[in-house]
């Protein structure tokens, strides 16, 4: 498990005249907003970094952020070949939760949940944490049996969780159709209260800003497009804006982990699969939580802006075209309505595909590959965003040191050589 | 949604499908002295190519046949169909069949009987 | 001991009646009948095999994917490249198997009974398709789906065979433990163009 | 009062094509009562009662009006329908009006003419895009207040307070050669030519009517016809033809893979009366082999300081009120435009009675013919101008009228004041792509139009028309009946010859000026707000700042300040706020790039997405052939995946506990009945069927004796337990396996795969017989007298009929199959018979037992029975990361066979390491203490969290025939702590439970009560 008390890094802006607070929106508001600064510098590459991160999404900045406020390491640049959270960050549905099975997702996932309790003072953006909690109910004796279990396990961790009844739920959550004679009749549930969702663009920003200001370079629109070794060493990567030498690369590319291991000429046990999900027009609140059911395999919650914000599981096949097919978001329609027949007269505003990718066990790969100087941050599948804050603690540590703390050791790629998986496919279920 | 036009019954909604995956990866024989790691790249470790993808699926809600697809994971084109235990024809096909890594792969070479090296029956899915 | 749960019952499903006429006026856009007296025979042997059958069948099994032979009160069903669904009159059921095994001695085959796993319905009326086409991905069009078609496919959540043995008419196919399913799912499609449930005797239950 | 007077004026001189004045129609906006006609939408109507003020804006509460009239409407958003369909954020633009309509405004507090949330607006100045973003932030603590606070200010429409939806909604598949999206011009010029040619045709069209633009369009002429005449001639004609289906009130909202659309179906939503058998709506689920795209053109608005009056509209919705809907906009108009074709739209009101006071053009040379043209109608010009502010507080009232340079981006002169009711402005065309682009087809600029128009394709689709940029009738049609042509030729069918319509209309030189924005004439930042997206409040100073704090790229644009964001998809705002975007990043809108479209085209139904999968047909419920026995007998049952298993039978009073002890003892002490009819059973046949089962078990199968049973296990390729069952030999190539209840499809699958696909050498047929045999398990020591009484021809002596094999024969007259067979420990019969003599066969048991005790039981007893055992249950035990090994199953694998599934995945070094999770049994301290399914062991019951944890309880019941609780659990290194202690920390607070690790076979370890001699 991870130690409590976590090395957070320096607090808030260095440069003060950045800092936001209401008084310098107040401020601005006087001058028609004229002064606001660039939230970070379009930076362009430098021919030589410390260390370079590819991939601008949550993960990957946060990697930079905590690199150079944990670990002083402040020549470093973020390559990114669309712009900033672009990937599955701007494209998940902002499920935050650490209540898993397993020892060790527990510990990284809890390890996130109190780098994210903070986070907004941490990055002097406010990423919009809110913690209403997070509901999985149960639908079957079976179901029930395996909550229990992962109850059990959750607590003895130390991470909260609450067994509800079917009465506690109805109040919990009135619009939940608690009829049992349904087809999957909601039977019980356990809750995380310090779980909830937070604003996906807002923590990519967020980090990016705090990142910049420590002298981070953040470059978007720059393709990786291959990476420069000697013999087993990494020397530098190949951009569509030229060399850059390094001599320490971190991946964190969800959906395209294959293509890079595949110029760095290594290999990923690892699938690339849409997921998709969608928004209904906006309403007056109706939901002040998040839901999740594996048996009619579907979760949702209302977003501040009103919109009700729905996923379910990837589809069969892989893709890299971040679209899905429509018989995925049919049938989780049609598990929402059951479960909330309010939604039939709502309509659907948008709808979008992102590619996760998925390990074998369902769990994520944070590993040193063969080739020295080389990491990989991956195979987060449909989980990543709830980790996005451990998961760059985590991988930071693991560049900075060239060694994996206790959080990471388990999650090394050779766990696929040995057999020692952290199966969460039995635990997780509809698992985002 | 994918259609796909099962081998036998013809175009069909994706729905009637279930994908099973990467094609042609050969299963080791059982005599065999493969380290735990190049085990692996049998058990675990799967082609996952941005772009012309060799994939196994099964008409799961028709005749229930198993036949390949030479699938484009980017367009999601469809650029072949062949029967299982055959290899892809099309260019593209045989490109990607031949770029896989697996085909020099230990466990792809302990597959192969000693002395039937290129013998195609011994496992279907190659 | 299991925690006990306050539910534990039946899920409902909505209990239509057995005739809704048609809202439009005249008669029942569906009919549905339970076939019963049949003897279902799953067999499996190559299309080489299975050709010293014929003569025992009376004409020849359809050896082409997605056909249905039609001979008498017998039909055979092309289910796969060596799958083949028999369905004869049950008073024919013993002497057929007989012969059966007698010609397929000594062949790698396989002869299954599986008149108790399964479940006929014929259906008619004028939106038969229509009814059908809310629940089925395939092509129903009578020039694409025409008699002498079969095939396996989807209706919603149920797998089912579908045999044009007839201009007016077809048989649909269901696994036994989802006739219930499949059933309620025919007949609430249906309500916008009215239906009639022709309960003779089922076969089985 | 004037108003009146030109509110009676508009209703009086009320007519048109598409409406029908003579049938007045009573409807309700915020509970005042008005009337409108047949064929109106919400928005004419409330137009033709002179209703302007329909809503207020999302974040700044503006008052807000209708500005189009279709699906690009951002403003007029109402809530339709009471009780139970009630409908939030609907476009009046888009509602069919019919008798008793009930709709309300939204997102205003108490009234849409006095809206408290309107201080907002006073205060815009410190909520500029992202400001959430900047505060909220201390104390850490306060976030969630702040939050509730901004949940209850932001959402627009309440959601119906009645949650059942009275309403159906169906879905259909449907497969045709062409698709026509779009009933207008070029729509059904295609249609003609492809249904002509004989193929099969949808065309479908999102208004209750056809024709499109033609409806609205006063002046063209086709083959001597009005274009109204020529699309309902045209429509008629496709009517006859079998070939075709015609599809209206039908939007495509998706265009996915290979050719597949999904249309919604609005069938009865324009009812006031709803057919109790009709569906709400229809979605169709189509499969196209050629898409032919006709889906027109939106027009654009200008940005300008108070852009988003009521009162201000664009000029083309302007024309369509008037010349569709028989409804006059305004009294006292004025029109400013970047483009010839809007001072047409003038023309056409002018002369309706609105008198257009001014024509504001923005470009420096309009053709000298227009100038003259409104001149003579006694239209001022201001040529080179901009409306540079309008005024007025809950309507348009004035507006300020100043000259432009040439760019159009600043002032060269003094402004005019002009007062009027109606601002039509036009910025030009933006051909409708939408469904292009989801097919993924690829845009590019056109720099004369100044638009984006399809360019490659990437599915079987063509554009054509407006959508394609062709904004001249007869080219559009031209280029419909040439796509018709080539997707026919793409069918391989024959194209029949039709010949192109005679179009004349007015000639319109297509070369609107780019202008982005009016300049106001104030410093950055100041003067009146010009809106881009109007329903975000989404202004042209917003995406200055984003562009100013960092926020290049178009999608941070558009996250960071909501525009495009809204319920019309930006369809209004995504051109503008591209071009503004450009502007401040000093680029040009091609290399800024275009935000990808994706379904849906609009909002659209959730309830008929879901369709009818819903309540009683959510999922199949499986049941078995004694079903009816077991509602009959009041049993609980168990979900089983689909199925529904008999879980006890309560008799009167009696709670599980008390049920399942009762069952459970009288299969010990006289016997008990099992439905078992759900475990999955598949047929083996052939040459290598014995080499199949020894490859896909871990035990030996060769040598099994004809009507021999076994136990075998499976494990997945990397050895870890996936299901279990008894198989039997029948002949020696003939095989009947049983799998679990859950596993039985899978297994069968799993099966097949390898036959085909790894071993298609092996002589091997399988056929599901699950429910072909119905199973009644007849487990106790009275079993063999139960069998005897209920009368049959199979000697059941042990010598004759031994444990673990199969005999044929008859019971109570049933031709049955039964295997002795035992997962009690007692002596078993497994009874099989054909599924329809499965109630005859378990009646005829209850009765022949009757006297000796016979007790039906549930899975409940099922599982402590076997339990008592120690018998695993595959998915309780297991959980995918569990080997044969590990449940100290060794004796079940045999290592020296050449192969089976898992083997060498088994043989990897770390699956024999010591400390894996194993299973174990347990007797706790306290005999009575039950320990809860699920509870973890700890070492040390006072160690802080994180604790560390040997693994979980899998399996625990109070066993009463031992008099004592049983558990099973998976613990780390179980198998070497026999007699240890352990603890389970409980999670209401009560002190943990202790318990001693033992063997898992608590009862009867020697079998002996398997002959049921004792």
């Amino acid at each position: 498990m991870a130690s409590t008390d976590i090395d957070r890094g320096v607090r808030g802006l260095r440069d003060r005249k950045k800092h936001y607070s209401i008084f310098s929106l107040a401020r601005q508001a006087g001058d028609y907003h004229q002064g606001w600064q660039q939230a970070w510098r379009h930076a362009e590459p430098k021919p030589e970094y410390d260390a370079v991160i590819i991939g601008g999404g949550g993960h990957g900045l946060a990697t930079a952020y905590y690199l150079a406020s944990v670990h002083n390491m402040t020549n470093i640049a973020v390559i990114e070949k669309g712009w900033l959270g672009g990937g599955n960050t701007g494209r998940n549905t902002t499920i935050i939760r650490s209540n898993y099975l397993w020892d060790e997702s527990a510990a990284i996932y809890e390890h996130a949940m109190k780098l994210w309790e903070g986070l907004a003072q941490d990055l002097n953006f406010n990423i919009m944490f809110s913690q209403r909690g997070v509901l999985t109910i149960a639908h079957s004796e079976h179901e029930l049996k395996e909550m229990s279990r992962r109850v059990h396990a959750i607590r003895l961790n130390g991470i909260d969780s609450d067994i509800l009844s079917p009465d506690e739920i109805k109040k919990f959550v009135p619009i939940m159709n608690m009829d049992p004679a349904i087809r999957y009749p909601v039977m019980g549930g356990f809750l995380q209260k310090r779980g909830g969702t937070a604003r996906h663009d807002a923590v990519a920003w967020g980090y990016a800003r705090a990142a910049d200001d420590m002298g981070v370079d953040i470059i978007q629109n720059c393709e990786v497009v291959g990476l420069r070794r000697q013999g087993r060493k990494i020397t530098g990567i190949e951009t569509t804006k030229g060399l850059i030498k390094t001599r320490k690369v971190g991946c964190v590319v969800a959906g395209h982990s294959s293509v890079l291991a595949d110029m760095a000429g290594i290999r990923l046990p690892i699938a690339s699969r849409p997921l998709q999900a969608l928004v209904s027009e906006p309403i007056k609140p109706i939901l002040d939580t998040v839901i999740m059911s594996n048996a009619v395999h579907m979760y949702i919650s209302q977003s501040d802006k009103g919109e009700m914000v729905l996923g379910a599981g990837v589809d069969k096949y892989n893709s890299y075209a971040q679209r899905g097919s429509f018989p995925v978001p049919e049938h989780m329609l049609a598990a929402a309505v059951e479960l909330f027949p309010v939604l039939s007269r709502l309509r659907m505003l948008r709808h979008w595909g992102g590619i996760v990718d998925t390990c074998p066990d369902a769990s994520p790969i944070l590993s040193r590959t063969d080739i020295e100087g080389l990491y990989f941050n991956c195979g987060w599948g449909t989980g990543g965003f709830k980790a996005t804050p451990g998961s760059g603690h985590v991988f930071a540590d693991l560049i900075a040191n060239d060694r994996p703390n206790e959080i990471a050791v388990p999650y090394a790629l050779n766990r696929f050589e040995t057999g020692l998986l952290i199966d969460e496919h039995g635990a997780a279920g509809v698992a985002h | 949604m994918l259609e796909i036009k099962c081998p036998y019954c013809g175009p069909r909604d994706e729905e009637e499908f279930s994908c099973g995956g990467e094609a042609h990866i050969a299963r080791p024989l059982s005599e065999n002295s493969l380290s735990d790691k190049e085990f692996a790249d049998y058990l675990f470790y799967r082609d996952n190519p941005r772009g012309v993808f060799l994939e196994r699926w099964r008409h799961a809600a028709g005749c229930r046949r198993w036949f390949n697809v030479a699938r484009d994971t980017l367009t999601h084109h469809i650029l072949e169909i062949y029967p299982m235990g055959a290899k892809p024809v099309s260019k593209a096909g045989r490109a990607a069949y031949n770029a896989n890594w697996r085909r020099d792969s230990q466990a792809e070479i302990a597959a192969q009987p000693a002395s039937q090296k290129t013998n195609k029956t011994s496992s279907a899915k190659r | 001991m299991a925690s006990t749960n306050p539910h534990a019952q039946m899920p409902q499903i909505t209990a239509l009646p057995d005739i809704m006429p048609n809202p439009e006026g005249g008669a029942p856009g569906l009919t549905l009948a339970a076939i019963s007296g049949k003897t279902l025979i799953n067999l499996r042997a190559s299309d080489k095999i299975k050709a010293s059958l014929d003569t025992l069948f009376g004409t020849a099994l359809p050896t082409q994917p997605n056909r249905l032979s039609i001979i008498g009160a017998s039909r055979a069903m092309w289910l796969g490249p060596d799958e083949t669904l028999l369905m004869i009159d049950e008073a024919r059921q013993a002497e057929f198997m007989l012969k059966l095994g007698a010609t397929l001695k000594d062949t790698h085959y396989a002869a299954t009974i599986i008149t108790d796993a399964i479940r006929i319905l014929r259906l008619g009326g004028a939106r038969r398709l229509d009814v059908l086409a809310k629940g089925c991905g395939l092509d129903l069009h009578p020039a694409i789906f025409a008699k002498g078609h079969c095939a396996q496919s989807l209706l919603s959540h149920a797998s089912v065979t579908l045999a044009r043995d007839a201009e007016d008419s077809l048989l649909l196919f269901c696994r036994t433990s989802f006739s219930d399913y499949v059933t309620s799912w025919l007949k609430d499609a249906a309500i916008e163009y009215g239906y009639r449930l022709d309960t003779s005797p089922a076969p089985h239950r | 009062m004037a108003k009146n007077n030109q509110k009676n004026m508009t209703i009086a001189a009320r007519s048109s094509a598409s409406i029908d004045s003579q049938t007045p129609i009573s409807f309700t906006f915020d509970g005042r009562k008005y009337q409108g006609c047949k064929g109106d939408t919400l928005a004419s109507a409330l137009l033709a009662n002179n209703v302007h003020l329909t809503g207020r804006s999302f974040k700044y509460h503006r008052p807000r009006g209708i500005m189009g009239a279709g699906a690009e409407e951002p403003n007029a958003l109402v809530g339709v329908g009471t009780d139970g369909r009630i409908e939030p954020n609907l476009k009046a633009t888009q509602v069919e009006l019919y008798d008793g309509l009930v709709a309300i405004s939204q997102n205003r507090f108490p009234s849409l003419k006095l809206d408290v949330g309107e201080i907002n607006s006073v205060l815009s100045r410190f909520f500029p895009a992202g400001f959430y973003y900047k505060t909220f932030m201390w104390p850490a603590s306060f976030w969630m207040m702040y939050e509730h606070i901004i949940r209850h200010a932001a959402g627009l429409g309440k959601a119906g307070d009645d949650h059942k939806d009275p309403d159906r909604y169906e879905k259909r598949h449907a497969h045709f050669d062409i698709v026509i999206i779009g009933g207008g011009l070029s729509g059904l010029m295609a249609g003609l030519q492809a249904a002509k040619s004989g193929q099969r045709v949808l065309i479908a069209e999102d208004q209750p009517q056809w024709g499109g633009w033609l409806r609205a369009c006063e002046d063209i002429i086709i083959d001597g016809m009005s274009g109204q005449a020529w699309a309902e001639q045209a429509v008629s004609r496709l009517q006859e033809m079998e070939n075709v289906t015609l599809l209206s009130r039908t939007t495509c909202f998706g265009y996915g893979d290979h050719n597949f659309l999904t249309l919604a179906e609005r069938v009865s939503d324009h009812l006031a009366e709803k057919p109790a058998h009709l569906p709400r709506q229809r979605l169709w689920k189509v499969r196209a082999r050629q898409v032919i795209l006709a889906t027109g053109a939106i027009e654009r608005p200008l940005v300008f300081a108070g852009n988003d009056l009521p009162g201000v509209m664009l000029a083309s919705a302007a024309q369509t009120y008037l010349c569709q809907y028989g409804v006059l906009v305004g009294t006292r108009g004025i029109l400013m435009t970047n483009n010839d074709a809007a001072w047409h739209n003038a023309f056409a009101l002018h002369r309706a009675g609105c008198r257009i006071k001014v024509i504001v053009d923005t470009r420096q040379n309009p053709s000298p013919a227009l100038i003259k043209q409104a001149t003579d109608l006694g239209i001022l010009t201001r040529i080179g101008s901009g409306i540079i502010a309008a005024h007025g507080r809950l309507h348009v009232a004035r507006v300020e009228i100043a000259p432009l340079s040439e760019a159009g981006d600043a002032l060269t002169g003094e402004p005019e004041h002009f007062d009027c009711d109606l601002v039509m402005m036009s910025g030009g065309m933006n051909p409708v792509v939408h469904l292009h682009s989801q097919a993924r087809g690829k845009l590019k600029w056109d720099e004369r139009s100044h638009c984006f128009r399809p360019s490659t394709t990437h599915e079987a689709e063509q554009s054509v028309g407006s959508c394609n940029g062709s904004f001249d009738a007869a080219i559009g049609a031209k280029e419909a009946i040439a796509a018709a042509r080539k997707a026919i030729k793409a069918n391989s069918g024959e194209a029949a010859e039709i010949t192109l319509p005679e179009i004349t209309a007015t000639k319109i030189k297509w070369t609107p000026m780019p202008i982005w924005q009016i300049p106001t004439g104030q410093p950055a930042g100041q003067g009146g707000k010009a809106f881009v997206d109007f329903q975000n409040d989404v202004t042209a100073n917003d995406i200055q700042l984003a562009v100013r704090e960092g926020y290049h790229s178009v999608e941070h644009v558009k996250r960071y300040t909501t525009t495009g964001m809204a319920t019309d998809q930006g369809k209004t705002s995504n051109i503008n706020a591209l071009a503004i975007l450009a502007r401040e990043r000093a680029s040009d809108i091609p290399s800024v790039g275009t935000t990808t479209f994706r379904m849906p085209y609009t909002p659209t139904s959730i309830g008929m997405i879901a369709g009818r999968d819903i309540g009683g047909l959510f999922d199949p419920v499986r049941t078995t052939p004694m079903d009816k026995w077991h509602r009959a007998a009041g049993a609980k049952f168990e979900h089983v995946g689909q199925w529904m298993r008999a879980w006890y039978y309560p008799k009167d009073g009696e709670n599980i506990q008390e049920a399942v002890i009762r069952e459970v003892e009288a299969a010990r002490q006289y016997a008990g009945l099992l439905d078992a009819s759900t475990l999955g059973k598949i047929d083996i046949r052939g040459r290598d069927a014995a080499e199949f089962l020894n490859r896909i078990y871990t035990n030996s199968w060769l040598k099994l004796g004809v009507s021999k049973c076994r136990y075998g296990l499976m494990c997945k390729e990397d050895g870890m337990v996936m299901d279990d069952g008894v198989t039997t030999r029948l002949a020696e190539d003939h095989f009947h396996m049983t799998t679990t209840t859950g596993g039985a499809a899978g297994v069968l699958d799993w099966l097949e795969e390898w036959l085909q696909t790894e071993w298609p050498d092996l002589q091997v047929y399988l056929t599901s017989v699950t429910e072909q045999w119905a199973v009644a398990t007849l487990s106790g020591p009275a079993a063999r007298e139960i069998l005897k009484a209920a009368g049959t021809d199979i000697d059941l002596g042990d010598d004759n009929f031994s444990f673990m094999s199969m005999r044929e024969g008859h019971i109570s007259g049933l031709p049955a199959r039964i295997y002795r067979i035992s997962f009690t420990g007692e002596l078993s019969y497994e009874i099989n018979v054909p599924a329809r003599y499965g109630m005859a066969l378990w009646t005829s048991l209850m009765r022949a037992g009757k006297n000796f005790g016979i007790t039906p039981y549930g899975t409940e007893a099922m599982h402590v029975l076997r339990a008592e055992k120690g018998f695993i249950i595959v998915g309780q035990e297991t959980d995918g990361t569990v080997t044969p090994y590990d449940l100290g199953m060794g004796w079940i694998v045999y290592d020296k066979k050449p192969d089976f599934i898992g083997k060498r995945a088994l043989a990897r070094q770390s699956m024999g390491l010591g400390d894996r999770k194993q299973l174990v049994g347990l007797r706790t301290k306290d005999p009575k203490q039950i320990i809860p399914e699920g509870a973890h062991a700890v070492l040390d019951p006072n160690q802080p969290p994180p604790v560390d944890m040997l693994g979980h309880v899998t399996s625990s019941y109070f066993s009463p025939n031992l008099g004592h609780s049983i558990a099973m659990a998976l613990l780390r290194g179980g198998h070497a702590r026999k007699g240890e202690t352990v603890y389970f920390p409980m999670l209401d607070g009560k002190p943990p439970i202790e318990a001693t690790i033992t063997d898992t076979n608590f009862y009867d370890p020697k079998g002996e009560r398997l002959n049921g001699q004792h």
